[in-house]
């Protein structure tokens, strides 16, 4: 099982994500510069945070058309596993692997904390490790994390489970006190149509250590391997 | 026609004197273009003449220091075979005229300090002063330097971890914006800014040059004034993008070989990167202006050497390496002119195409600048200050009330709101951020850890400037120990008025005896700083304000300690005098 | 030539500036001022050439890169046409 | 009545995001593109009113909040005079 972290010009978080799954849970991953445009041998890409372009025009606006995001789409398409953190979210949005947008944060500042958000839908190869309704607490960093989509959009995708995290109270009730950046329907993470593409403004990569503050992120990581290793396993049956 | 010495002087802000001893090092009459530099070069900022006698009385060295004052950044050993690299700045001047290109390219000159010395940076800091918060001037300064502060330190991937605000009626005119960055080198793979190698290329690297930032070190060596705050074409704007992809390209560039030298260009651009590069190694460097990549047409020779344009470097590498050089900025995007060379001469030699433009030593450029020695004398109004009788304050009965208002004064109120706009945990080190006594940083690939800390006191510098510098650096060093950490080293940015008014250079100079007393007796060496003068406006100079940025070792990260009470039924004890 | 890229939140999708610029300029007295939205402006020169080319360029530009059409409209126009 | 505010900043200033608009505009194949300045522009309402003092309230409006002066340059236009 190989993971491919990539690296735009202006990301910053490739580290942290590296770390997670290399130091904290010994998978074997690798940095792509964004200019390659070859996943073969790769089971699962992570589009880190960070500022790709300086965030500029908009964030993920120009790094979409990097070499390596064709790349993605065709990964994505054979169904392979995408996880978008933060810039790596607002980037999925930009290229229409998933729907809606991110807007600047209501309060127009940029934002750094520990929150809580509550798992929606359990039943995701993202959040396999989770219970429905359990509220993870999670490090957010980010000046453009305010999710906006239009209101049929977002009917369909609540009703098909599209939604998987959302900004939440400390028990876990979901009120417009405890969201942060004004996201629709206090959003955190969403899921695309097939169930392989997900994007969430929170850094699970940053919450992986109890020395840095708890491992909350880990449910959402360990997700992502136990489904490579399923693919794998029934892979190496047929 | 060669106008007159006196005139002549004036425009670049020296004196008949300076400019004489000028006539003496060239062995002539310098033209425009040389008496320009000489200008910057010679400034306050640039060459701390009225400082630098007195910055002798500091400690410097120490069995852990392996780099002190005098380089872009001090370093100090941390064992393990690795060194924390660091050093405070102040970008007051260019925030008060614009708050969010202030404090972001003040942070942007800072890290550049840092990697130039072949270390990744790995954390921020911050100090900060503001003037009343009911006036709306003054919250959108804070707003303003705190956003460019954020942006630009998010951007580059480095966190925030720490640092300090105050609010005083002395900051009106005059914010102080001081910022620090920290990084992290093996011993083996420190850099320096001295070029040596005769033949060897010097190699222009990051940003096209602009006309922006022009006369930015002159500028901050004046007080300011209403035509001040009209100079707008010294306002510089920073690019924490461009600056991330020349960071990475740098340290790729480091991985090999190839680099002889690294000077970053901050004041005074490519004059103070040139002639301090060549001074430090002893050389020449001869360049041609018509090679630097510009991003404005028309600029004359003389805009071309000061500008202060940033996200830039000057790399002086080994003869033959240049493609290698090239291809790897080229990789980042960046552009990379080989401008010049190294000579032996020791002469700085500016042509423009074919043309020698001129043609100076760069040591008379770099050290030679007279040093000042202003009158120091303590203020007549000190003994009022100090003459206040405590007993006949009223007495409180509402302690409630009082603690309440005292907690509810922005100087002494929780920063949260400040702190939540930085990106305080990127690159996951961070074990204990903002919102203790000092940031606590797990050091890659070790058990260790360093400890962080900035502070200023600066009401008690006014009521007694040697004790309050003093306690300034016995602040740091108790915010340290109460982390876990043992007390390594300092750096600091001595913020102060206008040095040519008596009182003003005794505040100064009580200031630098004190803080010398304080760290000998704590033995901590300074292993850099930054002195930032001219804090004025109208008659009135800040409160005098220096500031100490410290870092500490932390042997073994299960032994660190948090601000605050961990749990209930715990002892409380006060400890000290 | 010089050509012109205006590009403004759409109707019904929040516009966190706009409100925020809203209450500041109430605050700062001007009481009446309703319906504050923030956009872009792009300003850009394109070699000389047929009008109608270059609007077709920049809306393929806008649709492509300047505006993000899920949340923003755009609109483009031809400043002048050269010296 | 509808107003506009045109923010960009001013010649001479370094405008990065510009700078990485025009590279991605090249990239994309628009190769001639040039001069890329971005900006911002602010749609509001005012009351019904005299065209004249509108425009010096929309003026004290961009000195005071809407531009930064030091490096952005501004221009106010009525759109429309009400419905
Ligand atoms: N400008 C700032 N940037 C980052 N952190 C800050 C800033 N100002 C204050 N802090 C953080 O807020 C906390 C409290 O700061 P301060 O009120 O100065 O505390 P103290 O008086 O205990 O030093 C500290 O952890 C400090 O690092």
């Amino acid at each position: 099982m190989r993971f491919a972290v990539a690296v735009f010009p202006g990301s910053n978080c490739d580290v942290d994500a590296y770390r997670a799954l290399h130091d904290v849970l010994g998978r074997d991953v690798e940095y792509l510069w964004y200019r390659e445009t070859d996943l073969s041998g790769f089971d699962g890409v992570i589009l880190p945070g960070g500022f790709s372009y300086g965030d500029y025009l908009r964030p993920g606006a120009i790094a979409r058309f990097a070499p390596l995001m064709e790349a993605v789409v065709r990964f994505a398409g054979r169904g392979g596993m995408v996880l978008g953190i933060c810039n790596g979210f607002q980037l999925l949005t930009e290229a229409g692997l998933l729907p809606g947008a991110l807007l600047r944060n209501r309060d127009l500042t940029f934002l750094c904390d520990t929150v809580p958000v509550r798992v929606e839908n359990a039943d995701t190869a993202f959040t396999r490790c989770c219970q429905n309704g359990q509220v993870l607490r999670l490090p957010i960093a980010h000046g453009d994390g305010n999710y906006a989509v239009d209101a049929a959009t977002l009917a369909v995708m609540e009703q098909r489970g599209q939604v998987i995290l959302r900004y939440c109270a400390p028990d876990g009730t979901v009120d417009e006190q405890h969201n942060p950046n004004g996201s629709v329907a206090n959003i955190a993470g969403i899921i695309n149509g097939q169930g392989n593409v997900a994007g969430m403004m929170p850094h699970p990569e940053r919450a992986a250590e109890e020395l840095l503050g708890g491992t909350n992120g880990l449910f959402i990581l360990q997700s992502m391997v136990q489904e490579l290793e399923r693919r794998q396993h029934e892979a190496s049956r047929c | 026609m060669k106008l007159p010495g006196a005139e002549r002087t004036a425009r670049v802000g020296l004196t008949d004197a300076e400019y004489a001893r000028i006539v003496e090092l060239v062995g002539r009459e310098p033209g425009d273009l040389e008496l320009d530099l000489f200008g910057v070069m010679w400034s306050e900022h640039c060459s701390y003449k009225t400082s630098r006698p007195l910055l002798r009385l500091f400690p410097t060295t120490g069995a852990a220091v392996l780099q002190g004052p005098g380089e872009n950044a001090g370093i100090v050993d941390i064992g393990d075979g690795l060194a924390v690299v660091m050093k405070v700045e102040s970008h007051n001047h260019p925030s008060a005229v614009e708050p969010y290109q202030g404090a972001a390219t003040g942070s942007g000159g800072i890290i550049r300090d840092i990697f130039t010395m072949g270390a990744r940076p790995v954390a921020m800091l911050d100090s900060l002063r503001f003037g009343d918060l009911g006036e709306a001037r003054q919250r959108s300064l804070f707003r303003g330097v705190v956003k460019g502060i954020g942006d630009y330190d998010n951007c580059m991937g480095i966190p925030t971890v720490a640092g300090e605000v105050g609010f005083d009626d002395s900051y009106t005119g005059n914010c102080l914006v001081n910022a620090m960055c920290v990084g992290i080198i093996r011993h083996t793979d420190i850099k320096r800014g001295a070029a040596t190698g005769v033949g060897n290329p010097v190699i222009l690297v990051g940003a096209t040059t602009g006309r922006d930032g022009m006369g930015g070190a002159s500028f901050a060596s004046v007080d300011l004034t209403a035509a001040s705050q009209e100079r707008k074409s010294a306002v510089q704007v920073g690019d924490p993008f461009l600056e991330k992809l020349l960071l990475e390209a740098c340290l790729e560039l480091f991985r090999t070989d190839a680099v002889v030298g690294i000077q970053d260009l901050g004041a005074a651009g490519l004059t103070s990167a040139s002639c301090e590069t060549a001074a430090r190694g002893g050389m020449g460097i001869d360049l041609d202006v018509a090679l630097v990549p510009r991003r404005e047409d028309g600029m004359v020779p003389a805009e071309v050497m000061i500008s202060e344009s940033q996200e830039r470097m000057l790399v002086i590498a080994h003869q033959g390496r240049e493609e290698e050089v090239q291809c790897i900025f080229d990789k980042w995007g960046l552009n990379a002119a080989v401008i010049g060379r190294v000579t032996d001469d020791g002469m700085l030699t500016i042509r423009n195409g074919d043309v020698v433009v001129g043609q100076v030593p760069a040591k008379a450029l770099a050290e030679q600048a007279p040093l000042r020695h202003p009158e120091a004398v303590r203020p007549a109004w000190q003994d009022d200050l100090l003459d206040l009788d405590v007993t006949r304050l009223q007495q409180q009965d509402d302690w409630t009330g009082t603690l309440t208002a005292l907690l509810g004064t922005p100087t002494i109120a929780s920063k949260e709101w400040v702190y939540r706009q930085y990106d305080s945990v990127v690159r996951t080190n961070t074990v204990i951020g903002p919102g203790s006594d000092a940031a606590v940083l797990r050091v890659d690939g070790t058990d260790h850890g360093i400890a962080l800390t900035i502070d200023g006191p600066g009401r008690m510098c006014l009521l007694d400037p040697a004790t309050g510098a003093a306690m300034a650096v016995a602040e740091a060093a108790r915010n340290l120990v109460c982390s876990g950490a043992k007390p390594l080293a300092l750096t600091d940015c001595l913020n102060f008025g206008n040095p040519e008014k008596p009182e003003v250079f005794w505040q100064f100079s009580q200031a630098v005896v004190g803080m010398s007393e304080a760290c000998r007796k704590l033995r901590i060496p300074v292993i850099g700083g930054n002195v930032s003068f001219y804090n004025e406006t109208g008659a009135s100079a800040i409160v005098p304000t220096p500031v100490v940025g410290m870092v500490g070792v932390v042997e073994d990260l299960a032994h660190i300690c948090r601000q605050g009470f961990g749990e209930p039924d715990s002892v409380v004890v006060l400890l000290g005098a | 030539m010089k050509a012109r890229v205006l590009i403004s939140p759409k109707k019904g999708i929040a516009d966190p500036q706009g409100t925020a610029v809203e209450q500041a300029l109430h605050t700062l007295g001007f009481a009446g001022v309703r319906a504050v939205r923030v956009g872009k402006v792009i300003d850009l020169e394109l070699p000389e050439g047929d009008h109608t080319a270059a609007l077709a360029a920049l809306t393929c530009m806008s649709e492509q890169l300047l505006a993000n059409t899920v949340v923003e409209a755009y609109s483009c126009t031809i400043l002048d046409e050269g010296a």
